[in-house]
């Protein structure tokens, strides 16, 4: 097993897709199969230098399914493994997502969102692909999405998604959007041992005894791996607890499909994670993620110093949806206003989930994302 | 060589014939007929009996004919037949005694 | 006739997921039998051994071999592999799939496999159309062939798969029929054995399916044809081993050795990784 | 390359024949009065000298005629005596060496063709002999000289059969230095001699003496080996001849280490051939231990594994180094060489036609072959004598000769030549493992005749064989002991005798292998009734085929013994050693020459030509020879409408000349015959060679090929007023030049529809397929015709005559 020494730690001045990669290695990641698409070609590229030194394995597929395919393959071979690409990419790798999420296959994308529709303006910043994020692929399924605002947190949650996928068994997604990947900021690495590092969890019975599928009481079965002898199935179909084909009992079906779902819903408090900023005596709030919250931060900040009692709920997890958090807050202010880089998508489950709260949303398409006045008019409405 | 064959073989009786147990798992059995058809020497043919899947399982017709080629064994997609070579009877009798 | 005994390869498939679901006559009982054969012969560390199939009656077979295995999506199985492969290339990796899987859907992927020279073997059984959908027209369909969606005769023309494989870079490159079942064994052993990717194309009958559509209403008939038609033509330029009705070129047609991706791949990866320690320290 | 022969200036000096009509001893003078032949000789135009002589063709003979050439400044000579075929080459010698281009030599057949067959009618025999020499004359009075082409020999052989004699003969031209490919139909080299236990008169183990010589064919540098193979096609001429060789597939590689480890998993157990059924053998296996190559082979009709399809793969899964492989499939092979020497050997008769002796029947009868496999110490017995019927050694052994040899009625006339030597040795052989057994051997005469022979069969005597003249009638078995009792007359004492005997063994003969016929196809060879290949002269040339460059060795030609089989080989070696030591070989000037103003460039005879040896220059529309390729058939000749091409040698004026001679007087009474030189010529002389007698009125002109014959020439003889004519060739598929007998054919056809049209008795032109051994074909064809020309009416003639007036035109 190759040593690890020459992972990065300390400061340093980055690009989002840079810190991404070096955070996945930190993270254990040794497997990366990836397709060139902008804005995420940075993450391939800065992995094909670094994952040899690591004695991990980077290799370019024929296309994103491809790509999917051979990282679910790789963590069936006990590997960390990941991919990274943008939204044309993320809607070809839908199919293996859901191929991920039946057979419990701990992994990691990346989408660093662009501009869409289709093909859409490749070097634009967008958050277009959030709903896909969560209802891409065909079927129910729980999925885990973390979305960062600064290079520093694409540091942070890509070491977090990793932590979560192998925790849970289940793909965890790393929503970035072009500006975060792109920005070069000051990022901050711990050494190694102050990481938090988290590894599935590994069968401890007899191959005899061994059910691929046999969930604990978590809701997650422990995983062996390939060559490991324990000679077990696993397939995209509905399965038994054993992984054998059950294609036509609805029982099977009801118990798989629920508690895929379940196993991400009754986690959500451990999972989820928001930022609240002034939050407590506020009139109005602002949710929002990704760059946008960072324009929203001085929005509420100008808001204040113009007497107007403004805070922001900043979404750290977009999936499973912070439901809880925007209830909360929801309750004691008046209104809610959300901007997003695209035509309104998060700002339903902040509607559903702020109930008679009025919500107010603020669409920004193209180059240029919200600027803080942009969002402090929409303030001084809601106000 | 041209010339044609009048005396049986010195060797006929003390040579070494093949002697072989056929197995026929019935239930498993399909009914496609591969190993009946290409048995080389048309040990096997189809039986009267109908089987748990509601086909006829082939029944051997003479085992002594079998020269445990292996053939049945190796084409049947449902493992439902299988061959094996018979220990001749001196074995047999060594261990009975 | 005894009956208690179990059949001597009962040991490579899986107990509680017999019988298998394939038809009557159907070559695929008959491939599973050669592999399993070969399995036999070599006696293969079974825990080393990961079988990965696509979708299609034959992707029923990963669920079938008593060893890890992995029923992909349509058309992934070789870029799973890939994957599987790439991170424990101590593993036999087996991909057992269909034309329509491997060659359609995952067209793509075949050819990059091939063309990257993985070690990863291919059986891929070929019964001329989409079976478990319920017989429609494939990338194998012979021309003039009637099928579900070919009711007036398949006007595309088919892919000759070996002369595709042994183009992409294949090491290794066999075509049988079902009625081959000694040369498909040795074949698979010999797959088995070699370092680099490898692609064995086994012609099997479709009889419910494709033969009903094409007069040829039993595996007899359709192994008739195999027995007819075959001719073992081995290391023949396999751009001339076109399937037609009157004849079908069986045998090896590529057998060449070639420094396996895997190989390559992870000899670089331990020297930087090597150096890479040496500036650090 | 195309170098055209232009017509040469005829010779300015008028022709000055010399005819000599030779007595042959009794041979001709017994029924054609010689001297009235030469008498009229001396009327006929040219003739300036006639002469008759006893043997012309004896030194004193040839003397003479050098001499006459010198004094009587002779330019053209005819000898009438026997067949070209025979003694051509002997007077053409002469010629030169008198100074007389040998193309200016001419012979008349008036033995085979007129002597022998017509024994009982002098007169008309006499009347004959003056026809042929007439035709001689006329023929002689247009000869010109000619020049030869020389051919180079490839300097390759081809042996065709791996007994003793193809071994020796292969060892000897491959250690003077020539390349030679030996080609078996057997899975190993070896015949009849490696299944022998001894060898008389000397009592060599003979498979000691044979193992050796097989592996150094195996090994040597010089030889390729070729087993399991059969000659399919043989296309050429001396010095060229290109052959394809069929290689069956063994289904087992080079790569076979012989280890047998394939033949104790062989589920198929069968008789072994090579020990006569006595011993088996398995699916896969080698006939013999000492077998070259030792490679061993798959009995495909045995094994379980058909059409491609392997059922069983035992043998396959026993093979560590894997030289075990089904798909293996026949190859052709192609060859060249310059000679071939044909040593297929024989067969052995099988006495189960001869239900008197019990064979098949009684166990305890068996061959004089099964009991070399019996005695031998490697054979199904180990070497032990036992009755088939309870293994015991039996005590009193009886040999009876002459099992299908020297009788019509059982079996061949002929003797077997090995048969008496054999049971000489068996006996002896018998008597030194068991002293006290009682041998009885009942023959007809015993045929002692070699060298330190007499002294084995004293010997044999001495040791107390008992030798009863007298084969037995009949052999009666004890059904309860299967103890025989032998029943026949003592011709010596005449008395009759009834021997019982526990054990009885058939000297069995030889015969010509079933398959001769095809090897005298390919090679378009001769046989004779008894259907062994027929040497080119019994004396002077006993190991040549008529056809040049092809050689005899072995049983094939003859039954032998191993030492003349291999006496002979080595002369056959040498023969054809010559040959190719030469490198080259002059081809007789008989290719066309090209008259190229008369040419219209239609490319008839290009498209004839068997030999591709004709082009169509388009530029200067008119046509190029290449000599070389050129086989001389004439058939080019023959087709040309516009008398642009000719025939060296056989010239249209030439032929006419014959014809026109032939048809002078009684041509009504006449049957113009034309017989190509390799099959229906020599048929003829074999009817002369058999003495089988027919009608005299046959006049036979000899073309080297059936396709020569031009409709013109059929013309001209029916425009003469000729009754009937013969156009006679070798078979469809046996012609001599590839396939020109099929213009043969066509032209044929074609006439027959003209004589229709023209209200023509079709009867009176025949076409006759004769082979050189159909003697008796061509003879009754004769008799045949005969009927037609005696029920012929005048009226019939003269409408002929009307018909075809217009071939007389010209010349």
């Amino acid at each position: 097993m190759p040593k690890v020494k020459n992972i990065l730690t300390g400061a340093h001045f980055l690009n989002g897709d840079v810190a991404c990669a070096e955070a996945a290695l930190v993270a254990g990641c040794r497997f990366f199969a990836g397709y060139p698409i902008t804005p995420a070609t940075e993450i391939a590229e800065t992995l094909s230098m670094r994952m040899p030194e690591l004695g991990g394995i980077y290799i370019q597929m024929e296309d994103e399914i491809a790509s999917l395919a051979a990282v679910i393959g790789a963590s069936y071979s006990g590997l960390k493994a990941m991919t990274a690409t943008s939204g044309p990419g993320f809607s070809l790798m839908q199919e293996n997502i859901g191929l991920a999420v039946m057979t419990e296959a701990p992994c990691v994308i990346v989408d660093v969102m662009r501009a869409g529709p289709s093909t859409g303006q490749p070097t634009m910043p967008g958050q277009q692909d959030v709903m896909q994020a969560k209802w891409g692929s065909h079927g129910d399924y729980g999925i885990i999405a973390l979305t960062p605002s600064s290079v520093q947190e694409m540091f942070d949650l890509t070491v977090e998604a990793f932590n979560l996928s192998e925790t849970y068994r289940v793909p965890a997604l790393l929503m970035a959007d072009e500006i975060v990947g792109h920005m070069w900021e000051k990022v901050v690495i711990p050494p190694m041992d102050k990481v938090r590092i988290v590894n599935r969890k590994k069968p401890n019975v007899s191959p005899e005894e061994y059910k691929p599928f046999l969930p604990d009481d978590d809701l997650v079965p422990p995983m062996a791996c390939f060559g490991e002898g324990y000679h077990f199935h696993a397939t995209g179909l509905t399965h038994n607890e054993s992984g054998y084909p059950r294609t036509s009992s609805s029982e099977d079906q009801t118990r798989l499909v629920n508690r895929l779902c379940e196993k991400i819903q009754k986690n959500a408090d451990k999972i989820v994670r928001v930022e609240e900023v002034m939050l407590d005596d506020a009139d109005v709030a602002v949710v929002a993620y990704g760059i946008v919250a960072r324009a929203a931060l001085s929005a509420i900040k100008k808001a204040r110093e113009k007497g107007i009692k403004a805070g922001l709920l900043r979404l750290i997890t977009l999936w499973p949806f912070p439901e809880e958090h925007v209830a909360k807050v929801a309750q004691h202010v008046r209104a809610i206003a959300v901007p997003e880089m695209n035509c309104g998508q998060l700002v339903r489950e902040v509607e559903r989930a702020a109930r008679e709260t009025p919500v107010t949303f603020l669409s920004k398409l193209g180059e240029e994302p919200h600027t803080p006045t942009e969002i402090l008019d929409a303030i001084r409405r809601a106000a | 060589m041209p010339e044609r064959i009048r005396h049986a073989a010195l060797d006929k009786e003390t040579i070494k014939q093949v002697k072989t147990e056929i197995h026929l798992i019935k239930d498993e059995c399909k009914g496609c007929g591969y190993c009946i058809e290409y048995c080389p020497r048309k040990v096997l043919e189809e039986s009267d009996e109908i089987n748990a899947r509601g086909v006829h399982p082939p029944k051997v017709v003479d085992e002594s004919k079998c020269m445990n080629c292996g053939f049945c064994t190796a084409v049947c997609p449902d493992f439902a037949i299988f061959v094996i070579e018979k220990p001749n009877e001196k074995d047999v009798k060594h261990a009975k005694s | 006739m005894v009956q208690e005994m179990a059949h001597p390869f009962s040991k490579y498939l899986r107990a509680e997921m017999m019988p298998h679901i394939w038809c009557t006559g159907c070559g695929n009982g008959v491939v599973l039998n050669c592999f399993a054969h070969a399995l036999d012969e070599l006696q293969l560390d079974l825990d080393k051994l990961v079988v990965v199939s696509g979708i299609g009656c034959i992707g029923r077979t990963a669920g079938y071999i008593n060893a890890d295995s992995f029923h992909t999506t349509h058309g992934r199985a070789l870029a799973f592999a890939t994957g599987v492969k790439l991170a424990n290339p101590e593993l036999e990796v087996m991909v057992i799939s269909g034309d329509g899987d491997l060659f359609a859907i995952g067209g793509n992927h075949f050819i990059h496999a091939a063309r990257r020279n993985i070690g990863i073997k291919v059986l891929c059984v070929n019964n001329l159309n989409y079976g478990m959908t319920g017989g429609q027209q494939g990338p194998t369909t012979p021309l003039g062939s009637i099928t579900t969606t070919s009711p007036y005769g398949n006007i595309e023309h088919p892919f000759n798969l070996v002369h595709l494989a042994a183009a992409s870079g294949a090491t290794y490159v066999a075509r049988w029929t079902t009625l081959h079942v000694r040369r498909l064994t040795q074949s698979i052993k010999r797959m088995l054995q070699k370092k680099g990717f490898c692609f064995i194309e086994v012609l099997s009958p479709c009889p419910e399916i494709y033969g009903r559509y094409n007069k040829m209403r039993s595996g007899l008939e359709m192994m008739g044809w195999f027995r007819k038609a075959s001719v073992i033509d081995s290391f023949s330029d396999p751009s001339k081993a076109e399937i037609t009705p009157e004849r079908i070129a069986v045998g090896e047609f590529v057998d060449v050795e070639k420094l396996s991706y895997e190989r390559m791949l992870h000899e670089k990866i331990s020297k930087i990784n090597e150096e890479a320690m040496e500036k650090v320290s | 390359m195309a170098e055209n022969k232009e017509p040469q200036s005829k010779q300015e000096e008028e022709p000055r024949i010399g005819v000599y009509v030779c007595h042959c001893g009794l041979n001709i003078a017994g029924s054609v009065d010689c001297a009235e032949v030469a008498k009229f000789a001396g009327t006929l135009p040219h003739v300036v000298l006639a002469q008759d002589n006893r043997y012309t063709c004896s030194d004193q003979g040839q003397a003479g005629i050098k001499k006459d050439i010198k004094e009587h400044k002779l330019n053209r000579v005819v000898v009438a005596s026997c067949s070209p075929r025979l003694h051509e080459p002997t007077f053409r010698k002469a010629c030169e060496e008198a100074g007389l281009n040998k193309y200016l030599f001419e012979m008349a057949n008036i033995r085979e063709h007129c002597s022998w067959v017509h024994l009982h009618d002098r007169e008309a025999a006499t009347e004959k002999a003056k026809d042929l020499v007439k035709m001689a004359v006329a023929k002689a009075a247009l000869l010109q000289p000619a020049e030869e082409a020389e051919v180079p020999i490839t300097r390759k052989a081809l042996v065709i059969g791996g007994g003793v004699a193809g071994i020796q003969a292969a060892l000897d031209l491959a250690d003077t230095g020539y390349r030679v490919y030996v080609v078996e139909k057997e899975p190993s080299i070896g015949g009849m001699m490696a299944r022998i236990d001894k060898t008389f008169p000397t009592m060599d183990c003979s498979i000691c003496i044979l193992a050796p010589k097989m592996s150094d064919v195996g090994h040597h540098p010089n030889i390729e080996l070729l087993t399991n193979s059969e000659v399919t096609e043989v296309k050429g001429y001396i010095g060229n001849f290109h052959v394809k060789v069929l290689k069956k597939p063994r289904y087992v590689t080079k790569d076979c280490s012989a280890c047998g480890e394939c033949v104790k998993v062989c589920p198929i157990v069968a008789p072994n051939e090579f020990d006569v059924g006595l011993a088996t053998r398995h699916g896969i296996f080698t006939p013999f231990a000492q077998a070259v190559p030792s490679t061993y082979i798959v009995d495909m009709n045995l094994c379980l594994n058909k059409e491609g399809v392997i059922v069983c793969d035992k043998c396959i899964k026993a093979c560590e180094r894997q030289a075990i492989k089904f798909e293996m499939k026949p190859e052709t092979q192609e060859i060249e060489v310059g000679t071939i020497i044909v040593a297929t050997g024989a067969d052995v008769f099988d006495p189960s036609v001869l239900p008197n002796y019990g064979y098949g029947k009684f166990p305890n009868v068996i061959t004089s072959l099964e009991f070399e496999r019996l005695i031998n110490a490697g054979g199904p017995s180990g070497g032990h004598l036992i009755r088939l019927s309870d293994k015991q050694i039996p005590k009193r052994v009886a040999f009876v000769q002459c099992v299908g040899s020297r009788s019509d009625k059982a079996g061949k006339l002929y003797c077997s030549n090995v048969c008496c030597m054999n049971t000489i040795k068996d006996s002896l052989l018998i008597k030194e493992h068991w002293p006290d057994t009682e041998i009885y051997v009942f023959y007809v005469d015993i045929r002692a005749y070699g060298k330190g022979f007499e002294d084995l069969y004293k010997r044999a005597r001495g040791e107390g064989v008992v030798f009863i003249r007298g084969l037995p009638a009949e052999i009666k078995e004890d059904k309860k002991t299967h103890n025989l009792w032998l029943i026949g007359e003592n011709t010596l004492k005449s008395e009759v005798y009834k021997i019982r005997a526990d054990m009885a063994i058939l000297s069995i003969g030889l015969e010509a292998r079933k398959d001769s016929e095809m090897i005298q196809r390919l090679l378009t060879l001769s046989r004779n009734q008894d259907g062994f290949f027929l040497e080119a002269h019994p004396k002077l040339r006993p190991v040549d085929a008529a056809t040049g460059g092809i050689f005899f060795a072995g049983c094939a030609e003859s039954p032998k013994d191993i030492k003349d089989s291999v006496t002979q080989a080595s002369a056959a070696a040498a023969r054809a050693g010559i040959l190719m030591a030469k490198g080259k070989v002059t081809v007789e000037a008989i290719t066309p020459i090209v008259f190229p103003e008369k040419c219209t460039a239609c490319g008839l005879c290009v498209k004839v030509c068997p030999y591709n040896a004709i082009i169509l220059n388009k530029e200067k529309k008119r046509i190029e020879i290449i000599e070389a390729a050129c086989g001389g058939c004439g058939t080019c000749a023959a087709e040309c409408a516009f008398g642009a091409l000719t025939q060296s040698h056989f010239t249209d004026d030439q032929i006419i000349g014959q014809i026109d001679a032939v048809t002078e007087h009684d041509a009504d009474k006449k049957i113009v015959a034309f017989n190509c030189n390799w099959c229906s010529y020599a048929g003829a002389d074999f009817a002369g060679v058999s003495r089988m007698q027919y009608p005299p009125n046959v006049r036979i002109i000899r073309t080297m090929c059936s396709g020569r014959v031009a409709p013109k020439f059929i013309e001209r003889a029916f425009a003469r007023g000729a009754a009937t004519v013969l156009v006679s060739g070798c078979h469809i598929g046996d012609c001599h030049y590839i396939n020109a007998n099929y213009q043969t054919q066509k032209r044929v056809e074609r006439f027959w529809k003209k004589m229709e049209q023209s209200g023509l008795n079709k009867e009176r032109l025949q076409l006759l397929w004769c082979s050189a051994a159909e003697g008796e074909k061509f003879a009754s064809k004769i008799r045949e015709m005969k009927s037609t020309v005696d029920n012929l009416k005048p009226e019939e003639i003269e409408k002929a005559k009307e018909v075809f007036k217009k071939a007389l035109e010209g010349s």
